[in-house]
């Protein structure tokens, strides 16, 4: 009898030693640390409530232990848990220092244990879930669903006023031509050419052509810039036209101007 | 086939091996029936039933107890499906109503029939300055805010355009000479160009809408 | 729900000006929800269904009708669809569609969503002692099982996720009152947001955080 015994508690041993060095192997199996200390705890085979933390903590650092020893990488919240497991074990071990700040032992025990049973429920809960009568699979929706065919209807909206300035719109149109830009600054080439063409007649003298700018268009820059690339562009266009000589001094030089006839006299 | 489906069925029934009572195959074949992504024929049905069932019975109670639903059981071509009464066809229609700025050549298009009613096409193309596109005016006469007038009486007898009832309803207007003139558009701001004097009418043509033939129009478009 | 329907409905129907009487009202349900792969909500019943009808207290009918048949109609969340009997799940074979096989993380990830909700991504790494990887989150997602819910008003306004009409429909829940030990878990206080002792004195973002959560407890759980 005593033999058996002793058989029977070798084989509890291998048996124990087998469990553990399973969990090694399959540390990669485990979702985390939790999961690891919810599965050391079934091997208490006590309910969730009365657990032993102590004794866990004890399991749990055996299994690390062993796991080194072992020469297995456990991932660093493994280790976290087992350092404050390890911490846990001497608070519940050692008489309350009535000094130390902080939660006492028992209640970091206490909420250790409702993390487990919290876990352990929502494991209960999943399973239960998934073992529902489930759509695609129990039970079915319809097979050939009569779509609803949405009908668009639209709408066009126009206000009075849309309606009124429409109408104004057409109507004073013809005066101020909506599209053509504000050419307030604007001399253009066809004004330059006009003006150019009234004063040619009188450029007897090589004149500098700054001097047809139009009266009004010297200061302003703007005005200036414009009034200058058209007098200057018209200038061009006489020029090939035969009415005129163009003649510069040098680069950025003035440009002077003067009717072709005069070459003649 | 069927004859011969029910002769085989009534000893199986009897023998109650393991067919369900009728009751039951009648709820099968009714989940079956709602279901499938596709019409089930008799054979079908028999096939996917515990042994001994006899659907084409079933159908005929079940197809009873559709009779004057919402739904009912209907024969397409050799197979049956659940299908929404006809009479219901409606509620399968959604209405969504989506509401679009009218455009810019509709509104045009618009305003000058309602100022210048009634009016040719030729006429409001001439105001416009650009043709008049079908669908515009396609648009206007099914949203029912224009509809046709009558013919000019000048070449060719071109229809006219003129606005309805509709028209003065959405514009929350009495008739279509309470359509503010320009001078009106101006004072209220809705105008900022000057106006040269005596160049456009101050007031739409509205004459025009209880007398066809005008001179009002004539003045405006024929010169 | 049903008595105050009931009360308002009477009214109603002596006025009776344009609803059509109850019978055809439930043909009408009947048909929409037939129609129907999804849940349909009274409210989209009752924009449907002529003027008047009162889709409530059809249902209320069509239900009862439809009580130990081949089909039957279900509440799921706000909406009505009709489904086949679960009984009748073996004869689906054909329609039956190969769901993903859910990780053990996403599986606890989703009840613990459902059973918390709404919950934060730190607060279910809290219960599940390790962090939740992405992909689990976005396989729930893409199920359509989970979805955001409103931002909890603590420290970075965290994200919450709360379950979908399609988790309800999928697991043929009328609510998510309705999940499996719901009662028994909340008594036995292991929905309690349990902070660890001591890890923090409790500041005023803690009490918003527990506070927060029991509100929006209430407001799925607590009609």
């Amino acid at each position: 009898m005593t033999d058996d015994f002793i058989e029977k508690a070798k084989r509890e041993a291998v048996q124990d030693r087998l469990a553990a060095e399973a969990l090694i192997v399959d540390v990669d199996g485990f979702e985390g640390p939790l999961d690891l200390l919810l599965t050391l705890s079934r091997t208490q085979k006590v309910d969730l409530r009365k657990i032993s933390i102590l004794q866990l903590a004890r399991q749990y650092l055996a299994f690390v232990e062993k796991a080194k020893q072992l020469r297995i990488e456990l991932a660093a919240d493994y280790l976290v848990m087992a350092a404050w497991l390890a911490f846990l074990k001497s608070r519940l071990l050692l008489p309350p220092d009535p000094e130390e700040e902080g939660p006492s032992g028992e209640e970091l025990a206490a909420h250790l244990a409702f993390q487990l049973e919290r876990l352990q429920a929502m494991r209960t809960a999943a399973a239960r879930l998934m073992a529902r009568d489930r759509m695609g699979r129990d039970f079915f929706a319809r097979g050939i669903p009569e779509d609803v065919t949405k009908t668009r209807i639209v709408t066009y909206s126009a206000t009075l006023l849309d309606l009124m300035q429409g109408y104004a719109r057409l109507r004073t149109k013809d005066e101020f031509r909506p599209f053509v830009m504000d050419r307030d600054s604007v001399f253009t080439m066809e004004e330059a050419l006009d003006r150019m063409r009234g004063l040619i007649g009188f450029a007897g003298q090589w004149t500098d052509l700054t001097s047809y700018l139009p009266e009004g268009w010297e200061s302003d820059p703007k005005k200036r810039r414009s009034a200058t690339a058209s007098t200057f562009a018209a200038a061009l266009q006489l020029a090939k036209e035969g009415k005129v000589n163009l003649r510069q001094d040098g680069t950025f030089g003035r440009i002077e101007l003067r009717q072709k006839e005069a070459d003649h006299d | 086939m069927t004859d011969e489906t029910e002769q085989t069925a009534a000893p199986e029934e009897k023998s109650l091996f393991e067919a369900p009572p009728m009751g039951e195959q009648e709820r099968m074949v009714e989940a079956i029936l709602f279901a499938s992504a596709e019409p089930v024929t008799v054979r079908e049905l028999n096939d996917r039933m515990p042994h001994g069932a006899d659907a084409a019975e079933a159908l005929v109670h079940l197809r009873k107890r559709y009779e004057g639903r919402g739904v009912r059981v209907v024969k397409v071509g050799d197979a049956y499906a659940i299908r929404t009464a006809p009479d219901l066809g409606f509620l399968m229609q959604k209405e969504q109503v989506e509401t679009r700025k009218l455009s810019r050549a509709a509104i045009e298009t618009l305003a000058i029939i309602a100022y210048h009613q009634p009016v040719t096409r030729a006429e409001i193309e001439e105001i416009r300055g650009v043709s008049v596109s079908r669908g515009t005016v396609d648009q206007l006469l099914d949203m029912e805010w224009i509809r046709f007038g009558r013919r000019k009486m000048t070449p060719g007898r071109p229809v006219t355009f003129v606005v309805t009832q509709h028209f003065l309803d959405h514009f929350g207007l009495e008739s279509a000479r309470d359509l503010p003139g320009l001078k009106e558009l101006r004072a209220a701001g809705l105008l900022d160009n000057r106006l040269p004097p005596g160049a456009l009418p101050t007031t739409p043509e509205d004459e025009d809408l209880v007398e066809e033939t005008n001179e009002g129009q004539s003045e405006l478009f024929e010169d």
